[in-house]
């Protein structure tokens, strides 16, 4: 081993020096139609593999379902995606131009990521309105932070959020005291402030009601187009009510792909996932 | 000065902080050099000292507050910045002393003389400028919390662990400044400083001088604090200290912002350390010492996280009952205090700053 | 009014300045109590030109700025005529500008590097000529000692006093090679590699002492080790300077019988005045498992030298007392009388004892007569040529014969 | 078995629960509803004994259990299955079962098989870390956590939340089973209909901190949903 | 004067010393074993009435007389039990018996008196001369001791300090001597005094003493060759005595290396007591104890008052103060937590708050109890002194027992946590308080019990420290800084790697000490610690997986 070899073991390789990371990544370059390329990814956790030699693609502008049973890598891979686990092997570009895997997290919440986590995180002692107003899109550099104020625009698309996720009268409260579903839209608000490109949402109905996911299936829908969605969601209803492709994973891999009443009746996903009584319904 | 306003918009705590400070810098110097000692307004010398010595270590618990409070990096190691800023202070102060040492060397310090170094070291040139020596306050401070803290935060060093690690630093640093070979004067360290500016420093002119400074230094550095946490980052700041990831996930670059902070927070602590040092009159390396750091959180806390100016009163208080128990119970005032610590935590878990909330007052209209 | 004025005019305020907590709470306190006493027993005599002593007593907290604060408050606020106290060279150091910008009197009663001098300190401790150089003559001259570990705790005393030290002993022709300086920090408690180290030197068939100025606490692991690896006094006798019948009262002293202490006083000292001295102490402190020592021994003679210097002047003015007090001669414990000399600094004899099991010395040399506190060491290159005067014309504090300057001097 | 009355709760200023009464009956399973942030979970936390309660009183069979730590209510049968799993994410999967062992009603020497009958993933994956399992698999290690307590009353709060179809629709199996065959009281928070209807034999709605129906779950019908769960 | 005091001084020294070693060796009769009483009589005469100088002599002389009674008031002379009783008229040999009372036999026939009040005794002081003439007359009576072992002991320490002419001596001591180590003792004695000899023996016979003197470690022996190496005049001598030195300074470098890995064990050993204790309450509990300190100094001054209320049994009084020190902490520790800290879970930051204050009040107290000064505490006999390997390898007792110890409480402590329910409890409280409620764990009472056992270890690990330094109110303070720091680095939660965090951090240290000077080694550990925390940022041992984050 060279000694810059030695050098670089010793930093962690995931970081680079701050101003050498040039302060908006590259265009996002979608000539293919491809937002995001998964290829051949692998992570495994003492052994023990959890994403396994994975291939993905969503393309521009799709909403697309995954499921899968549980513990077969659907969160694993929002967390190779954002920035959080980095895989043994494979690649993953976003577009043409970001390869995702050189990139720290707030890097690619930046070039156009967002993220709702499968447990809703919030910024619990902060009222929901500076929830909304941290996740605003803008230049998040310190210098700006310090100095950034409010607009009138901005507090309208605030306001605009604010009544898409039903939380108004709670703009003055700390998000700390929302109960679990209040959460869950808060989050959702706040991925839309980010205005990303490609949205990863991680179970986004868990603990709502009907009428509740209904609405945030019609949500989803109308983000669709203008952005990439990728849904987890177990909810069968929930999923068919916004399904037009469906991936299913298992063990880590692709185990069937395809729009939605195909998948439904792959006796490969009822066997491990659906189970009788659902496709049946 | 429009902006002054601004920033205290929600503050009134804040506001009755500030302009209780500028009635001080006025009041009390005009006291101590236009009465006579009978008169019964007069401030005496002592007293003047004393409390410049609080304002200053107000001004070190706000800048463990922005760390601490607002951040979540409870630094156990910000007697380091302080004392930097006050060995650089004192260096400017030694190298004022001039031939009028007991050994009446010209330019060598009376510990160098007397440990037979023959020339002055690299890192003391320069401190006859007060510019310069300004200038190092500033800058040795900042540039160890700068490099600490990239190191630190890139590794994602977090918690307690941070919380060690800041206190190992000042603990090594104290450990080599113990050590006469550094060249800082070992155990005994930088005393019997003559002048500053050419102002005598055991004039009650010079020392009024230092009072003003104080006071104007802990009223800027709680506006520049309290502009800083009435911004968006001051909000993003609460943000890491609650929900580091999810800052990330939504774009900020966490290891900046906290990078920032804790920079800018050790400068106050410097700057601190350098108006403190003239005026209690020595800067030796137990400045350094855990405990001492330790001492510093437990003030904020006293007052109260996260307000600020809960930093100034816990600061004042325990400094000012240390000050009369010392006296008063020299042989049980431990008891007092220690009780005192833990009633406060127990009874008062958002400290005073908590009790004033509650009061009409000062209640509801701090921001959060 | 008549109670109003007399009230304020009987009393004369007496400073007293020991950490009663923190690291220096161990020595210090005694010193208090100390103080306590002998103010004490002047107001039991009359007290001072017929008023009473007043002690003031506060607590410095072993925090170096405090005690200038306190200081200052002393002086400034309780309006005290004199102050007892300090015991760290940096606390001297850290309240000497106040004594000085405010013209008040400090005594100091405890060993201390030397190389000071100040109008408004009284230094009753022993200067390094009068405890280490005494204490290496016999080592060299009645043991026959030839090579020399000189561990020290690292500040200011340890290492001027072996600065001192290794010059004097170079100049008596010992060898650079027959000459180890250690030195460790506060509180030090791992003495395994430099015990072994020092067995280590002391094997090479010359025989071998240590010269210790280790400070405080970290002398208790020191000769646990010392102890347990073996080195008994026979085979490398330990000289210490900072080991008292107090430090022993801490110690299980069995495995540290014959190692020396050279001080100015021993508890063990078979005077009629120490005797009395002893039972006051033990009335007064009410328990008669305590000791004395030194440093005590040096507040009595400060105190003493003090109220006659009050006495002879008439009045507590710090400059009169300045005055008055050069020349005074008081008895000290060990049988003889001390004096004030002209650089404030006190002549002492110098004692020698071994360590016995019950905790206590057993005197084994002393010097002939008595031994006068220098301030300027004539073993160290800047201060060689200094000397130290206080009285009128000189009045100086540091000054150099030979360019006939007195530094530091506006 | 379970009853509630008069019961209300408190966040501080703020009135959550308003005179709720509840009544669960022995060997049923209850299903509570509602929107979200009505209070459901807070009041399975005050009958868990997780939450302080202002007024009002608990009771189990014939004890008041109103005041009694949580702890106490655990020995005495309760087990909770709480909302966000709450797993203990540093143990691993089996000491996470372990922990009711010693506790429990019937101390039992070692994890009852019918735990691993269930949920065969707790098998497969009983030396790893809770906090490293997938959501559904904490989810599921939860319900067997519990049941290593061998509870009379179980206290599930939206048990299917994050768990895959096939494995909901045994979790409704397995708790028809436990209120069936065992005798096991249930008292659930549950929010999709579907799975309510399935399993619950009775349903409560609660409204901003109210009871506002209380009924046999063969009496919900769709105007309830559109009135008391829609939003 | 002083110079004639001295001289005069230095002349009584020397001539004290010589005489106890060699003045008489020409005087046969000692060897020869024949009993000169009268001496015997007149040294005893001497040693009640003489000053130092005389006692010198009459040690000498009882040294030289051959009677059998000599040894043992010599022995107890040097362990300072031999008294004058004014009572009887003669020398006895005292022990106080723990009642105050002296009891004390007849020094002369052994008869046993009845206890006398030690008033009634006068102590044979001695000095420090005194008693290394003292250990080098035992010395000599002892090589003709019954008991080999004995014999082996003296003749190493004579070692080296024969002189030339006592060569025929020791040949006389050869020819009755069996014993195979004694023997290759004298040998080694009788080729030291060859080679001292300068000149006057022959090479050849320096030659074979160099043979017989070979592999031994002795000082006596390095100094003996280093003496050669450096004046003599053959150069085969030479050249032989430089290699017999190399090998001898490499065998001596490789004990060195030993020595020093057991210093930094041991070393190790301390740390990882005084931070194991934290490892409870810190890594598990959560609490920021900065009393900890404070409950390792409840512990030190538990065995202090345990030795005080058995003075006659140090030993046992420390046997009994680690139980007694784990109940006083720990009793301490749960009155602790019932108190303060159960209102502040959930706020970490807090307990260091009200831990700092209580460390305050703890402190003074103990200085309000026992006064500022430190205590002391006695090592029982069989943990002091060293267990000697070879002359350059002693290993210290204390220390091997507190390496053992440290070890002990190690195991006991994590087969606790791994194995019982509690500790099981006791994890999962930490990590959930409000589920582990849910699931029937008694919180209250499992944190009180932590706490408590946190705590106690803590006691526990202060009966050690007592063995070690001052037992003084700064005691706590001295170690809470290094326990955190061993915690942190090991990592927090961990008990593993409190234990290897701690020992690595010791030898560390002790590898460092003799390069660097022990105040540049502490600052080089502690700016190692900080590089290793960010390549490692959760310690040696992080805690593993997603939650950990
Ligand atoms: N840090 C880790 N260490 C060990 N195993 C892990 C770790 N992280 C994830 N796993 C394992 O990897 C597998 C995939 O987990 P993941 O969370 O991605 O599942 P999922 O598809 O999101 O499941 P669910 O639908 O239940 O949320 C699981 O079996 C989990 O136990
Ligand atoms: N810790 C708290 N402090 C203050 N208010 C709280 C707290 N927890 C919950 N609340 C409020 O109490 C109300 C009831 O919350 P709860 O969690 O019981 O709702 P829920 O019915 O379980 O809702 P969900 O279905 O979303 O889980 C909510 O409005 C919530 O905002
Ligand atoms: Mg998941
Ligand atoms: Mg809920």
């Amino acid at each position: 081993m060279t000694a810059i070899e030695k050098f670089r073991e010793f930093w962690p390789r995931d970081q680079v020096f701050d101003f050498l990371i040039p302060d908006t990544p590259p265009d996002l370059d979608l000539t293919h139609g491809i937002i995001l390329y998964l290829e051949g990814i692998t992570v495994s956790f003492g052994g023990f593999k959890a994403v396994n030699d994975l291939n993905l693609y969503i393309g521009d502008g799709e909403l697309r379902c995954i499921i899968g049973p549980n513990g077969a890598g659907k969160t694993t891979i929002m967390d190779i995606i954002t920035g959080k686990t980095r895989p043994d092997s494979g690649s993953a570009w976003f577009g043409q131009q970001i390869n995702l895997l050189k990139m720290n997290e707030p890097e690619i919440a930046r070039a156009g990521i967002g993220r709702k986590f499968q447990k809703p995180t919030v910024f619990e002692s902060h009222t929901v309105h500076d929830n909304l107003e941290l996740a605003m899109v803008g230049n998040k550099q310190v210098w700006p932070t310090l100095t950034a104020r409010l607009n009138t625009a901005q507090q309208d698309r605030i306001e605009a959020v604010l009544t898409t996720i039903g939380l108004k009268e709670k703009i003055r409260a700390r998000a700390g005291s929302l109960s679990h579903g209040q959460k869950q839209w808060l989050e959702i608000g706040m991925l839309l402030m980010q205005r990303p490109k490609l949205l990863l949402v991680d179970e986004p109905v868990a603990g709502m009601t009907q009428q509740e996911t209904e609405r945030t299936a019609e949500l989803l829908v109308s983000l669709a187009g203008t952005h990439s969605v990728v849904v987890v969601e177990h909810d069968m209803d929930f999923v068919r009510s916004i399904a037009r492709k469906v991936t299913v994973l298992h063990q880590g891999s692709v185990l069937a792909e395809g729009r939605m009443d195909e998948v439904q009746n792959n006796p490969a996903v009822i066997e491990v996932y659906l189970g009788e009584a659902q496709c049946s319904a | 000065m429009t902006a002054f306003p601004k920033i205290l918009q929600n503050d009134r705590a804040g506001t009755v902080l500030i302009a209780v400070l500028l009635l001080a810098g006025v009041l009390v110097p005009l006291l101590n050099l236009s009465t006579g000692e009978a008169s019964p307004l007069h401030v005496s010398t002592y007293t003047m000292t004393l409390l410049g010595k609080y304002l200053c270590y107000a001004l070190l618990a706000i800048a463990v507050d922005m760390a601490w409070g607002y951040l979540g990096i409870l630094s156990l190691g910000h007697g380091a910045f302080f004392a930097l800023g006050g060995y650089a202070m004192g260096m400017y102060l030694m190298r004022q002393i001039g031939t009028r040492g007991v050994y009446g060397h010209p330019i060598l310090p009376d510990f160098m003389v007397f440990l037979n170094w023959k020339a002055l070291p690299w890192f003391w040139h320069g401190f006859n400028w007060f510019g310069f020596a300004l200038l190092m306050v500033i800058l040795v401070p900042g540039a160890l919390a700068c490099i600490f803290g990239w190191l630190a935060f890139r590794s994602r060093v977090t918690g307690v662990y941070l919380s060690i690690m800041t206190q190992a630093l000042t603990y090594a640093l104290m450990l080599a400044f113990f050590r006469n070979e550094m060249g800082f004067g070992g155990n005994n360290g930088l005393t019997d400083f003559k002048d500053i500016l050419g102002f005598s420093l055991q004039s009650d002119f010079t020392r009024a001088g230092l009072f003003v400074a104080s006071a104007l230094a802990l009223a800027a550095g709680y506006l520049a604090c309290r502009y800083i946490t009435g911004s968006r980052l001051g909000r993003l700041c609460t943000a890491i200290r609650d929900q580091e990831d999810r800052a990330r996930f939504i774009g900020y670059r966490v290891e900046d912002a906290k990078l920032w902070i804790f920079t800018f927070s050790a400068i106050l602590a410097g700057i601190a350390g350098a108006l403190y040092v003239p005026q209690v009159g020595i800067i030796n390396p137990t400045e350094f010492a855990p405990l001492a750091s330790i001492e510093i959180v437990i003030w904020v806390a006293v007052g109260g996280r996260a307000t600020l100016y809960g930093a100034v009163i816990g600061a004042l208080m325990i400094n000012y009952a240390k000050s009369v128990l010392t006296a008063a119970f020299p042989d049980a005032w431990l008891f007092g205090l220690g009780a005192l610590f833990v009633l406060v935590t127990i009874f008062l878990p958002d400290g005073v700053a908590g009790l004033l909330k509650q009061t009409r007052f000062f209640g509801k209209r701090v921001p959060s | 009014l008549l109670a109003g004025t007399g009230f304020a005019k009987e009393t004369i305020k007496v400073g007293v300045l020991h950490s009663l907590s923190g690291t220096m709470a161990i020595s210090e306190t005694t010193l208090k109590d100390t103080m306590l006493m002998l103010i004490d027993e002047q107001n039991k005599k009359g007290g001072l030109l017929g008023k009473t002593l007043e002690p003031v007593v506060v607590d410095p907290a072993s925090n170096w700025p405090l005690f200038a604060e306190k200081a200052r408050e002393l002086i400034e606020k309780e309006k005290v005529a004199a102050v007892f106290g300090c015991w760290t060279s940096v606390s001297r150091k850290s309240v000497l500008p106040v004594f000085e910008e405010l013209n008040s009197l400090l005594f100091y009663p405890v060993q201390y590097e030397g190389e000071e001098s100040s109008k408004n300190v009284f230094y009753t401790g022993a200067a390094p000529n009068q405890q280490a150089i005494p204490a290496v003559d016999y080592l060299m001259n009645n043991v026959g000692v030839k090579r020399w570990v000189l561990a020290g705790t690292d500040y200011v005393y340890p290492r001027t006093t072996n600065k001192i030290l290794e010059a004097y002993l170079k100049s008596k022709g010992v060898a650079a090679a027959d000459i180890m300086i250690n030195y460790t920090p506060f509180g030090h408690s791992d003495w395994q590699s430099i015990v072994s180290e020092i067995k280590k030197f002391g094997t090479a068939g010359k025989k071998t002492a240590v010269v210790s100025t280790i400070n405080g606490d970290a002398n208790v692991p020191f000769y646990k080790e010392l102890g347990n690896q073996g080195v008994t006094a026979e085979s490398i006798p330990v000289v210490a300077f900072s080991v008292g019948e107090e430090e022993l009262s801490g110690i299980d002293t069995k495995p540290l019988v014959g190692h020396l202490a050279a001080w100015n006083y021993f508890m063990s000292v078979d005077t009629e005045i120490n005797d009395t001295f002893i039972d006051n102490w033990l009335a007064f402190i009410k328990n008669d498992k305590r000791v004395t020592n030194d440093p005590m021994e040096a507040h009595f003679i400060g105190f003493n030298m003090w109220v006659k210097a009050v006495e002879k002047a008439g009045t507590t003015d710090p400059t009169a007392v300045q005055e008055a007090i050069i020349g005074i001669t008081v008895p000290n414990l060990s049988g003889g009388y001390s004096a004030m000399m002209p650089n404030h600094h006190i002549t002492k004899p110098v004692l020698i004892g071994e360590i016995q099991d019950d905790g206590q010395f057993e005197i084994v040399w002393r010097t002939k007569g008595l031994v006068v506190g220098d301030a300027w060491s004539d073993y160290l290159q800047g201060s060689k040529d200094l000397i130290s005067d206080w009285r009128a014309p000189l009045a100086c504090g540091n000054y150099n014969v030979k360019t006939g300057k007195c530094s530091g001097q506006q | 078995m379970l009853r509630v009355e008069k019961l209300n709760q408190y966040y501080g200023e703020s009135h959550t629960l308003w005179d709720v009464d509840i009544d669960v009956p022995q060997g049923e399973c209850t299903c509570l509803m509602g929107r979200n942030g009505v209070g459901k979970t807070t009041l399975l936390g005050c009958v868990m004994g997780l939450l302080p309660v202002r007024s009002g009183c608990i009771r189990l069979e014939d004890t008041d259990i109103t005041h009694l730590p949580a702890d106490r209510r655990a020995r005495l049968g309760v087990g909770y299955v709480p909302q966000g799993r709450q797993i203990f994410p540093l143990l691993t999967v089996e000491e996470n079962l372990c922990i009711g062992l010693s506790t429990g009603r019937e101390k039992l020497k070692r994890i009852p098989d019918l735990i691993f009958e269930l949920f065969p993933v707790l098998d497969e994956m009983r030396g790893r870390l809770g906090g490293d399992l997938s959501g559904g698999q904490q989810q599921q290690l939860a319900i067997g956590r519990a049941l290593v307590l061998q509870p009379t009353l179980l206290i599930l709060d939206e048990p299917t939340e994050g768990i895959q179809p096939n494995i909901v629709q045994e979790i409704g199996e397995i708790i028809r089973r436990l209120c069936a065959e065992m005798g096991m009281t249930v008292l659930l928070v549950e929010q999709k209909l579907h799975f309510t209807r399935l399993v619950a034999d009775r349903f409560t709605i609660l409204d901003r901190g109210r009871v506002v129906a209380s009924e046999r779950i063969e009496r919900l019908d769709e105007e309830m949903v559109q009135q008391y769960l829609t939003v | 004067m002083r110079l004639t005091s001295g001289l005069l001084r230095k002349w009584i020294f020397c001539a004290a010393l010589l005489a106890a070693l060699v003045g008489n060796a020409a005087t046969d009769g000692v060897w020869a074993g024949t009993v000169d009483t009268a001496a015997f009589d007149e040294a005893i005469n001497l040693l009640v009435k003489g000053d130092f100088s005389e006692k010198a002599r009459a040690v000498d002389h009882l040294a030289r007389c051959g009677d059998e009674r000599a040894e043992p008031i010599l022995a107890a002379l040097l362990a300072g039990d031999l008294y004058y009783s004014k009572i009887h008229r003669h020398l006895v040999v005292a022990q106080e018996n723990g009642n105050g009372d002296y009891a004390i036999r007849n020094a002369l026939d052994n008869e046993r008196l009845e206890p006398v009040k030690k008033r009634k005794l006068k102590k044979i002081g001695i000095n420090n001369n005194l008693r290394s003439a003292l250990k080098n007359a035992l010395a000599r009576i002892r090589l003709t001791h019954p008991d080999a072992a004995v014999r082996l002991k003296a003749i190493n320490k004579m070692l080296g300090t024969f002189p030339p002419d006592a060569d025929g001596f020791i040949k006389g001591l050869l020819e009755t001597e069996s014993d195979p180590d004694v023997r290759n003792g004298l040998k080694s004695a009788l080729a030291l005094t060859v080679l001292q000899a300068k000149d006057d023996a022959g090479d050849a016979a320096k030659l074979s003493a160099l043979e017989q003197l070979d592999g031994n470690l002795h000082p006596a022996v390095r100094n003996a060759l280093s003496r050669l190496v450096a004046g003599d005049a053959d150069t085969a001598v030479r050249a032989r005595a430089a290699m017999m030195l190399k090998r001898i300074e490499g065998r001596i470098a490789f004990y060195g290396f030993f020595e020093t890995f057991f210093f930094g064990l041991s070393l190790g050993s301390v740390l990882v007591l005084a931070a194991i204790g934290l490892a409870i309450t810190f890594g598990v509990i959560g609490v920021i104890n900065m009393a900890h300190g404070e409950l390792i100094m409840l512990g030190a001054y538990t065995t202090y008052v345990l030795q005080q209320m058995m003075p006659g049994s140090i030993g046992t009084a420390l046997l009994l103060s680690v139980p007694a020190a784990f109940v006083v902490a720990g009793v301490a520790g749960i009155v602790i937590e019932r108190t303060i800290i159960r209102f502040l879970y959930g706020r970490p930051l807090e307990t260091l708050l009200a831990t700092f204050g209580l460390s305050l009040i703890l402190q003074q107290a103990v200085r309000s109890i026992f006064s500022p000064l430190n205590r002391s505490v006695a090592t029982p006999a069989w943990m002091s002194g060293a267990i000697q390997f070879n002359p350059v390898l002693a290993l210290t007792t204390n220390r091997v027992v507190i390496f053992v110890f440290a070890l002990l409480v190690f195991a006991g402590l994590s087969l606790l946590l791994k194995k019982s329910a509690i500790g099981l409890q006791v994890r999962a409280v930490s990590q959930n308080r409000a589920m582990a409620r849910a699931m029937g764990v008694p919180a209250a009472r499992v944190d009180a019990l932590t706490f408590g056992l946190g705590s106690g270890i803590a006691g526990i690990a202060g009966v050690a420290l007592s063995q070690l330094t001052n037992v003084g109110p700064n005691l706590g303070q001295a170690y809470i800084v290094d326990s955190f720091m061993v915690v942190v680095f090991g990592g927090v939660g961990n008990l593993w790697g409190t234990l290897l965090g701690g020992l690595t951090l010791g030898v560390t240290n002790k590898f460092l000490e003799p390069w660097t000077g022990a105040v540049l080694a502490k600052i080089l550990i502690l700016v190692f610690i900080i590089l290793f925390i960010q390549k490692r940022p959760q310690g040696l041992f992080p805690q593993k997986g997603r939650a950990a984050g």
